[in-house]
């Protein structure tokens, strides 16, 4: 049974370069999708690494404040829209949707495919800028910062983040019609797992967000091109609008970048508790409410903007209620994990670190959306600590876990668990090592985006740069071992972790066609038996 | 097929007619305003939606596609005006100090 | 791909590959109407900030040319929906007919508005900069309409020229379609009548509200 | 390493009160979060032989109950932090107003008397101050971490913080909104001074060298730096007669409209001169060679400024 499927494995239909890049599966393409954002992490990290080197010292250790400048926008440019937007819904997305519907591709494969060329120009554009010159606007590009007084290569960065949001549009778009029409038979809604539903949510977002940011940023490269716009103070533009438009893209898209992590978090709970989910249906719609409550708190970046102060308020409020969702699923996952059988393999420590972190990172969220505490802290360095622990320390941690969980299914092969759990608690400690001192900077009042600072702020941020070293290493290391497993790895079983779910069924790696047979749902998800033997082969 | 013909005919006929309500709207009967302009511009795209495109012959993921576009399109426009609308503004001519 | 029972292999039936495609489109073009939501919210901002001085751009548009867009794009949507009907049964001369008709008149509304219409105003120094022709108080809010103006038709006429080379695929390729099997023409036409939807709103926004009371 | 700066304002103590009472929050639920988790890791381990009991159905209890509560506190929250904040940004009729003026990157502050400043505020103690401010080009940041007050300074329009110091000292100002490169050098202090101190040092007592005439300032720098011998005394231009080069007089050019070597006009405004003393080579005037050297990172931004109203001071009247 085994040696057939690895003979007709969708790794083994065809080997040519040619057959990967013509190729319409949506496993390949996830797996051209992990090559792609895994160079893109690097280079965004690798810019984070040289900003956290220059803050080691007060005056700034790479000498020129606008290499600095240049460093962060980059960083910014790269994580956000290379990296965090896409990580988990192209990559774990794209090789799951089908398998966990029971659906042989997603509903226009040639449409998967254009996404990922879509996605590959606009990062060949992108480090165009970058090595034509870069960009010193911060990922923000707040106007007329960006359209009248910076240098710099922002039309080319413009540019690249307008066709990666169309890649964007397009897998979003791909994702929510394949779930409505592919579902295998007897998929109801309410079968599915709650990655998918997850998934479903960030599509919405991806669907209804990314034009409005892409339509923002033709309005502002119109602007610079010929020096005249719509957010031009000089002719009674209103600055504001753009920032307005900007956040009602951008802060949906934290709940693109975290929400696919909810959805993560909630398969591998369940499998290494040997327990159903807690409160299915909650959670399931606690990910539907935040993609549409999300869309209406974007207020709450611009507390110090100068809005009215009514709109203030109401942003206020509405962001409180956005709070309230991820709560619920916080206390259910540790519900689920109540009275289960918790085994501790790698995906499962990575998880817990991302419930650890997501709370933290969620808490300090509370201190922004209150509204004077926020004209206090936003704009210095708890901010920037803010959402590194919800995109970094979250994201990124759920980035991994789901990895690690499905990495035997998309490749045939185990990872070395040993050094699985080592890279875990190592990205936990070096990530909390680099970012919590940084809420303490923050609320000392150290402003973002500060090429060189006062030299009280020293020990703290050398305290940080030292946790970046750490952290460093924590992600280099499953890029090696992962590596190492291709080659190396044990062969995996179809169902190595003994979990339920459509894609457990298949073959690892599954063949081309994903089932032999299609199959047909009968059972809820999460169907664990208690203290059921888990068979790691 | 004559059925259908006709009722695109029927379409178009009330489609120039609200236009020409619009106009009404614009310069005969100036009580009516600029808000008349507006409800009719957003029944003309009413009409176009069902009449052209046939919204009402599809099934019910159509209908939430559509129905999502205008919810969020509502939020965009809503909560954006909020701000400037509840803001007063203090432009400056001078710069110098 | 010209046999009627062909469908692609994640599909069930041809039928369910039909439906999927139109709720694929359905989508993308909610896509497209929160696309232009910032042109709407930046018409909303602009003429807020002095509705007086944005109104005094409004009137300096061409209503006549602007009235005779609006109709062309009317009648187009309406040739595109006889030329779909046709298709359903059976009948692709006529079909290709009537699609041909709504691709003129589609050429027609962009001739009229880059041809005629832009080329006026900006001889008559309207697009908005240092030579910018309208003087006085209103020079500022006149010159943020005109920023909107050309910007929002130059966006909508780009999608207009899409629809344009759509449509131009579709009649080339008028020999694949059948009554039982012409997706493409149905996907085509929801885009191209999309496209006058946004018209329908951006018309009044252009030159009804400033000359309205 | 100094973890806590108190406030020296009094909304700034109400501001701490309110962090205060969010971090006790957090520091609850994470507790209650994480010593959750590692109670199940270790009672709850796959080894363990724990009795589990038979599983739960109803959840539904449970979900609803944890909402509320997480929703009535945060109400509370949200009442706390909003009543604050409106009051942050009304000012009391009686504020004394001062004009803050953001530039890339210099804060230039003017009191009612027609003193100015740079990078520095001096306000007299236990009186309401507002602040108004707006911004030459960008968006600015006006920060004072130890007065808890934050506001950015947008450019076509008046932004209003105020507050009310308590503490005599001096403290950090920051700008805190991105605003090219030189963002992180756009600091300076507040000084907080007695009432008495405070007329003292407006009426140009003390301290010595903050009120220095900008214009008069600017003639030294205009000959210490070597314009003049371009350009000519009083800037009134030069030629290979008088100076050795043909240079553009400066005399009367603010405001003026100047042709560049590009064929394109722009008006002689502050920029202008600051991108011309910096950056000459994006400037060529037409007419002229470009020979002029850039002074970028050989002047400060405040010398420019003080050279910029020297120029500025210039009539036209002396043009040859």
């Amino acid at each position: 049974m085994r040696d057939a499927a690895v003979q007709h494995s969708y790794l083994d239909d065809g080997r040519t370069l040619r057959s990967w890049l013509l190729t319409t599966d949506h496993k390949r393409i996830a797996i051209l999708y992990i090559v792609a954002i895994t160079f893109f992490f690097f280079a965004g990290g690798f810019a984070a690494f040289l900003i956290r080197y220059n803050l080691i010292s007060p005056k700034g250790l790479i000498g020129s404040a606008e290499t600095y400048n240049r460093l962060f926008s980059m960083h910014g440019i790269l994580m956000v829209w290379f990296f965090l937007v896409p990580a988990v819904p192209v990559t774990l997305g794209n090789f799951l949707v089908p398998l966990m519907l029971g659906a042989r591709d997603l509903a226009f494969p040639r449409l998967n495919l254009l996404s990922w060329y879509l996605f590959m120009a606009a990062g060949v554009v992108a480090l165009y800028a970058v090595v034509g010159g870069g960009v010193d606007t911060g990922w923000t590009f707040y106007t007329p910062l960006t359209s009248f007084y910076s240098q710099g290569h922002v039309i080319a960065a413009v540019v690249a983040i307008f066709i990666a949001g169309f890649s964007s549009i397009a897998t979003g778009l791909n994702f929510i019609v394949t779930i409505h029409k592919l579902r295998a038979p007897g998929m109801t809604w309410y079968k599915m797992p709650v990655f998918l539903w997850s998934l479903y949510a960030t599509s919405v977002i991806l669907v209804l967000a990314t034009p409005v940011l892409a339509m923002t940023l033709l309005l502002l490269a119109f602007e610079r091109i010929f020096g005249i716009g719509v957010f031009d103070p000089a002719i009674g533009g209103d600055p504001l609008l753009f920032q307005h438009l900007f956040w009602f893209y951008s802060h949906p898209a934290v709940y693109v970048m975290i929400l696919p992590g909810f959805g993560v978090i909630s398969e591998i709970i369940p499998a290494f508790s040997r327990k159903e989910l807690f409160g299915y249906k909650f959670v399931v719609w606690a990910s539907i409410a935040i993609a549409v409550i999300g869309f209406l708190v974007w207020g709450h970046h611009m507390f110090v903007a100068g809005t009215s102060l009514y709109s203030a308020l109401v942003f206020s409020l509405l962001s409180y209620m956005v709070a309230a969702p991820s709560a619920i699923k916080v206390f259910n996952w540790i519900a689920t994990m109540h009275k289960g059988y918790i085994r501790f393999d790698a995906p499962m420590l990575y998880a817990i670190g991302f419930i650890g972190l997501f709370t933290t990172g969620g808490l300090t969220g509370l201190f922004l959306a209150a509204l004077a505490a926020d004209v206090h802290l936003t704009q210095t360095y708890f901010v920037v600590a803010h959402f590194h622990y919800v995109m970094v320390g979250g994201m990124v941690s759920a980035y991994f876990a789901g990895l690690h969980f499905w990495w035997p299914k998309m490749t045939g092969h185990m990872y070395p668990e040993m050094w699985g759990r080592a890279g875990a608690i190592i990205i936990f400690v070096g990530f909390n090592l680099t970012f919590f001192p940084q809420f303490l900077l923050g609320y000392l009042g150290m402003p973002r985006r500060y090429f060189a600072y006062p030299q009280h702020f020293e020990a703290l941020n050398l305290l940080s740069s030292a946790g970046a070293l750490i952290l460093a290493v924590g992600y280099i290391l499953p890029l090696g071992y992962l590596t190492w497993s291709l080659l190396y790895g044990e062969r995996a079983s179809a169902n190595p972790w003994g979990a339920t779910g459509l894609e457990w069924t298949t073959a690892s790696p599954p063949p081309t066609e994903n089932f032999a047979v299609t199959p047909i749902v009968t059972q809820a998800p999460y169907q664990y038996r208690q203290a059921e033997a888990v068979n790691h082969e | 097929m004559t059925a259908i013909v006709l009722r695109l005919v029927a379409v178009a006929s009330l489609m120039f007619a609200l236009l020409a309500a619009e106009f009404a709207a614009t310069f005969v009967f100036s009580g009516w305003g600029r808000g008349g302009v507006a409800i009719i511009a957003i029944t003309m795209a009413a009409v176009a939606a069902f009449g052209f495109m046939d919204l009402h012959q599809e099934d019910v993921t159509v209908w939430l596609f559509a129905a999502a576009a205008v919810l969020w399109l509502t939020i965009l426009l809503g909560l954006g005006s909020l701000d400037p609308f509840t803001r007063s503004l203090f432009p400056t001519n001078s710069m110098t100090p | 791909m010209s046999d009627a029972a062909a469908h692609e292999f994640q599909f069930a039936s041809a039928e369910h590959q039909r439906e999927t495609a139109i709720s694929g489109i359905w989508l993308f073009l909610a896509t497209e109407a929160l696309f232009f939501g910032p042109i709407f919210l930046s018409w909303i901002f602009a003429r807020h900030a002095d509705p007086s001085a944005f109104d005094v751009g409004g009137r300096r548009t061409d209503l006549t040319i602007g009235l005779a867009n609006t109709a062309l794009l009317i009648a187009s949507s309406f040739a595109y929906g006889v030329g779909l009907a046709l298709i359903g049964f059976g009948r692709r001369r006529g079909m290709v007919a009537w699609l041909a008709i709504a691709w003129a008149l589609g050429a027609a509304f962009i001739g009229l508005k880059f041809g005629v219409e832009w080329r006026t105003e900006l001889s008559e120094g309207l697009f908005p900069g240092a030579h910018f022709s309208i003087h006085g108080p209103a020079r500022s809010g006149a010159q943020l309409f005109f920023a909107f103006y050309f910007f929002a038709t130059a966006l909508h006429g780009l999608h207009l020229l899409i629809g344009l080379g759509l449509l131009a695929w579709i009649i080339i390729q008028a020999e694949r379609f059948t009554a039982e099997n012409h997706t493409p023409v149905h996907v085509v036409g929801l885009y191209w009548t999309f496209i006058d939807v946004i018209w329908l709103i951006l018309f009044p926004l252009i030159y009804l509200i400033g000359r309205a009371s | 390493m100094n973890f806590y700066v108190p406030s020296a304002t009094v909304d700034g103590r109400e501001i701490d009160f309110l962090i205060l009472a969010l971090s006790l929050v957090s520091c609850a639920v994470l507790a209650l979060v994480f010593g959750l988790i590692l109670l199940y890791m270790v009672r709850y381990r796959a080894e363990s032989g724990v009795y589990r009991g038979a599983p739960g159905r109803k959840t539904w209890r449970f979900e609803i109950s944890w909402t509320v509560a997480t929703l009535a506190v945060f109400f509370a929250l949200f009442i706390w932090g909003g009543d604050l904040y409106v009051r942050l940004f009304q000012p009391p009729a009686d504020a004394l107003q001062i004009y803050v003026v953001g530039k890339q990157w210099m804060w230039k502050v003017e009191h009612q008397g027609g003193q100015h400043e740079i990078n520095a505020l001096h306000i007299p103690i236990n009186r309401p101050i507002q602040l108004v401010m707006t911004s030459e080009d960008v968006i600015h940041d006006f920060s004072v971490p130890a007065f808890r007050i934050k506001h950015d300074v947008l450019p076509g329009r008046y932004e209003s913080i105020w507050f009310e110091a308590k503490t005599p000292g001096t403290f950090e100002l920051f700008c805190t909104q991105l605003c090219g490169v030189g963002h992180y050098s756009m600091t300076g202090e507040v000084v907080v001074m007695s009432q008495p101190d405070f007329e003292n040092w407006l009426s140009g007592g003390a301290p010595a060298g903050e009120r220095e005439d900008l214009a008069a300032a600017g003639k030294e720098l205009f000959t210490a730096h070597g314009c003049s011998g371009c350009h000519g005394e009083g800037g009134v231009g030069g030629t290979p007669a008088t100076t050795g080069v043909n240079a553009p007089a400066l005399a009367g050019l603010l405001g003026r409209s100047v042709k560049l070597q590009s064929g394109a006009t722009v008006t002689a405004d502050e920029k202008f001169i600051r991108d011309c003393i910096l950056t000459p080579d994006k400037t060529p005037i037409a007419g002229y060679p470009q020979i002029m050297p850039s002074f970028s990172g050989q002047i400060s931004e405040e010398k420019v400024l003080r050279l910029i109203a020297y120029i500025k001071s210039l009539k036209s009247g002396s043009r040859t």
